[in-house]
């Protein structure tokens, strides 16, 4: 099995090989911003950012920020030739209107109905959602990217959210450092496995009933 | 009759107990300027409608610090933690909103919209105490204007007509909040001539903008 | 009695007299678009074009016309310094929103409610509402400007609309070639008389009854 | 991989029966010789949605004029006669919508909203078929979103990444209309190299538009 850091490049890239040349995409802070830095060669995203622009670019150089030029998570950024800036309005009627290819997003429970809860946790965490319910709601599809288990253990791909709702039923797939899931009518489906872990392994990480790739139940 | 005057006067303007709405996202676009001034003036009893409250230590943060504000309307207060200390405590209503829905709630009251219907929220909280509508078999969240009696926006550049510019990823909510409220003040790095800006440039037409302040430069503290 | 002509110029000072400096106006084709040149010394005000500027100027000379500067009725204009152009959304968010001070416009018919039909005459004349709509619904000030007869002499101040009305209840304010008509909850009070007329000669041709400013049904 | 295509080909992705949304007001800002290639084509039995039907005898008009359109959204058609006498000869189905509406319904299509409550129509024909919606003891109509499967557009200038500027009055319905349709074609006067336009110049991002075609200049012909 790899350590957790090579699990974590691994998803990373796996993520980075759900795209094509063109297509509009949304990363949200933390494991998914990541992916830009990993697409297979050739490969031309462009990226958006909810406060405002489309193109988003490399990190700026020390010395060259643009205190006007941040994203969503309030760092330093740039926009790339070719790249443009807009009101909020116009950024969510982007988001909202269908015009976004894909939202990569982390979470903190995700169900086999493709619910997704990643705002909240009542009487300890309320950030708020930002974006991420219209980013959820309004982009043509939704990964979510994020470690298989939370940092204590806790199990986070369930039969049921518990936590309250960042969307219902707009997940369509769930890249982790331990596979690929794939949400179904059917089900939630493990289409790979990470380098090194069986099937029963993944499944033993995981509330909801995994299904192999032939869509039947597999006796764990 | 110019629009130009002194930050004093602009923010004598904000009475206690009214609602006021900040442009900015976590501090970008934000009219600092004007905020400092608020809370030098002690402003109390504040609705606030904004996307977030700042970062911990930036002007936008310091309205919640100081206590200028009881009730907040935001989509994020995750990247100020004395936002989410004061409402735990109880200490400040907090309301959660999604982004793109705040954005077009503000948008409506501007635009004389009854309201929207948006998809967003649908499932969720956000959906407690609002009216669904149906439309071609989907549902959909009615969500009701919102607006202040104040708007305190940031411009890079606005002409003496009140006519602003934005740049980059500044602009966000601040041309949206120059609709939706009854007096609109605008910080403003640049203040140029009446003509000197070309009509197309115009980001929010002058109408809506009532009072403009020249940002002051502040030196930039060297580090160490 | 003023000829024809003289009496739709003391029409369009009239109405020129309802603004104060800085108002927001939105003038209609015809007669409403001859009182920006009619304006009291002094007084400026900013005139809307719904097709999406704002600061209309005077028509351009000869030879100086620019093709994507004309106004809403298809003719070229020009932009003052200080005006601003924007599309059709950011338009009729002005209007509809409250931010027109107050719109000039003729009818076809008003009526003592404020009703106003403008639009349509069905069987004969389609052309559409295009803007007027939002106009008379969103202004904080609607004035009809128009002569106060039908050119087949058909009376066009009634006490009922029987066109299709543009919007319901909106008129403040009938400014026509024969006085100054204030729509009130009592009903139309005749604020002014044109040089020349009398009382009853204004109420011979108006349908609605006429009240004085001391707002007293009159005996004609 | 460009975006800029020619004329035919453009033209070519709009088949008989589609509808088609067309930037422009009275004719300025119209996409006139897209248009004139829709005619040339003889594309058939269309689903037109535009302000208006242009001044007879412009490139918009003759869409009319040519019978390439079974059915008309506009809110003005004054300016057109023929369409008034297509329409009365029960030739051509015409729709008449408010203009601030017709605006807010192509916005909504591009905005993933299910629809907007206005003011505008309350008390007239626009009622009818229409669901009315009372929000703090103001009635409001429920109108729903408009899109369609092509939009023809009108630019000043655009890169080859297909962001758009536009010019003065010309701008109108022009960046609604390229965010609520399928496939988005604009004619643009001047193409530049990608990284030749600011961001904040840009009025359309270019992820809405799909085709760009070069304007020709035309000789304009001598008068007498």
């Amino acid at each position: 099995m790899l350590d957790k850091e090579a699990r974590i490049d691994w998803l990373v890239k796996r993520v980075a090989q759900e795209f094509k040349t063109g297509d509009v995409v949304n990363l949200g802070i933390g494991i998914p911003t990541r992916v830009a830095n990993a697409l297979p060669e050739g490969i031309k995203i462009i990226l958006q950012s909810e406060n405002g622009y489309m193109g988003v670019g490399p990190v700026p150089e020390a010395g060259k920020e643009d205190p006007d030029t941040v994203n969503a998570g309030g760092q330093y950024a740039t926009i790339l030739p070719g790249g443009c800036s807009f009101d909020s309005a116009m950024s969510f009627a982007i988001i909202r209107g269908g015009h976004v290819d894909a939202t990569v997003l982390g979470a903190l429970q995700v169900d086999e109905d493709g619910n997704l809860a990643s705002w909240m946790i009542p009487g300890k965490m309320v950030p708020g959602m930002g974006g991420a319910m219209d980013l959820v709601v309004g982009a043509r599809r939704v990964i979510v990217a994020m470690e298989h288990a939370a940092k204590n253990g806790g199990i986070k791909v369930l039969k049921k959210c518990t936590l309250p709702l960042t969307a219902s039923r707009q997940v369509n797939l769930i890249v982790t450092d331990m596979g690929v899931i794939e949400v179904t009518p059917k089900g939630l489906v493990l289409r790979e496995i990470a380098p090194g872990l069986t099937f029963a392994e993944v499944q033993a990480c995981t509330e909801a009933i995994l299904l192999t790739p032939e869509s039947e139940i597999v006796e764990v | 009759m110019t629009k130009v005057i002194r930050l004093e006067e602009a923010i004598s303007k904000i009475e206690n107990g009214m609602t006021i709405m900040v442009g900015g996202f976590i501090g970008c676009g934000a009219p600092s300027q004007l905020l400092e001034e608020v809370c030098r003036k002690q402003v109390k009893e504040l609705t606030l409608i904004a996307n977030d409250t700042g970062i911990l230590g930036d002007a936008m943060s310091q309205l919640i610090v100081q206590r200028c504000v009881n009730k907040l309307i935001a989509t994020h207060i995750g990247t100020n933690k004395e936002t989410g200390r004061q409402m735990s405590a109880g200490e400040l209503e907090v309301k959660l909103i999604p982004q793109g829905t705040l954005v077009e709630q503000i948008r409506a009251a501007g635009a004389g919209l009854g309201g929207i219907l948006t998809p967003t929220g649908i499932g969720t909280l956000v959906e407690e105490g609002k009216q669904k509508l149906v439309v071609n078999d989907t549902e959909y969240l009615l969500e009701l204007p919102v607006r202040a009696n104040v708007a305190l926006l940031n411009a890079y550049k606005a002409d003496k007509a009140g006519n602003l510019v934005y740049r980059r990823a500044a602009r966000n909510f601040n041309p949206l909040m120059a609709t939706a409220a009854d007096t609109v003040i605008a910080q403003v790095d640049r203040i140029v001539e009446v003509g000197e800006i070309d009509p197309d440039e115009v980001m929010t037409p002058g109408i809506f903008v009532d009072y403009l302040v020249q940002k002051q430069p502040r030196e930039v503290s060297s580090v160490g």
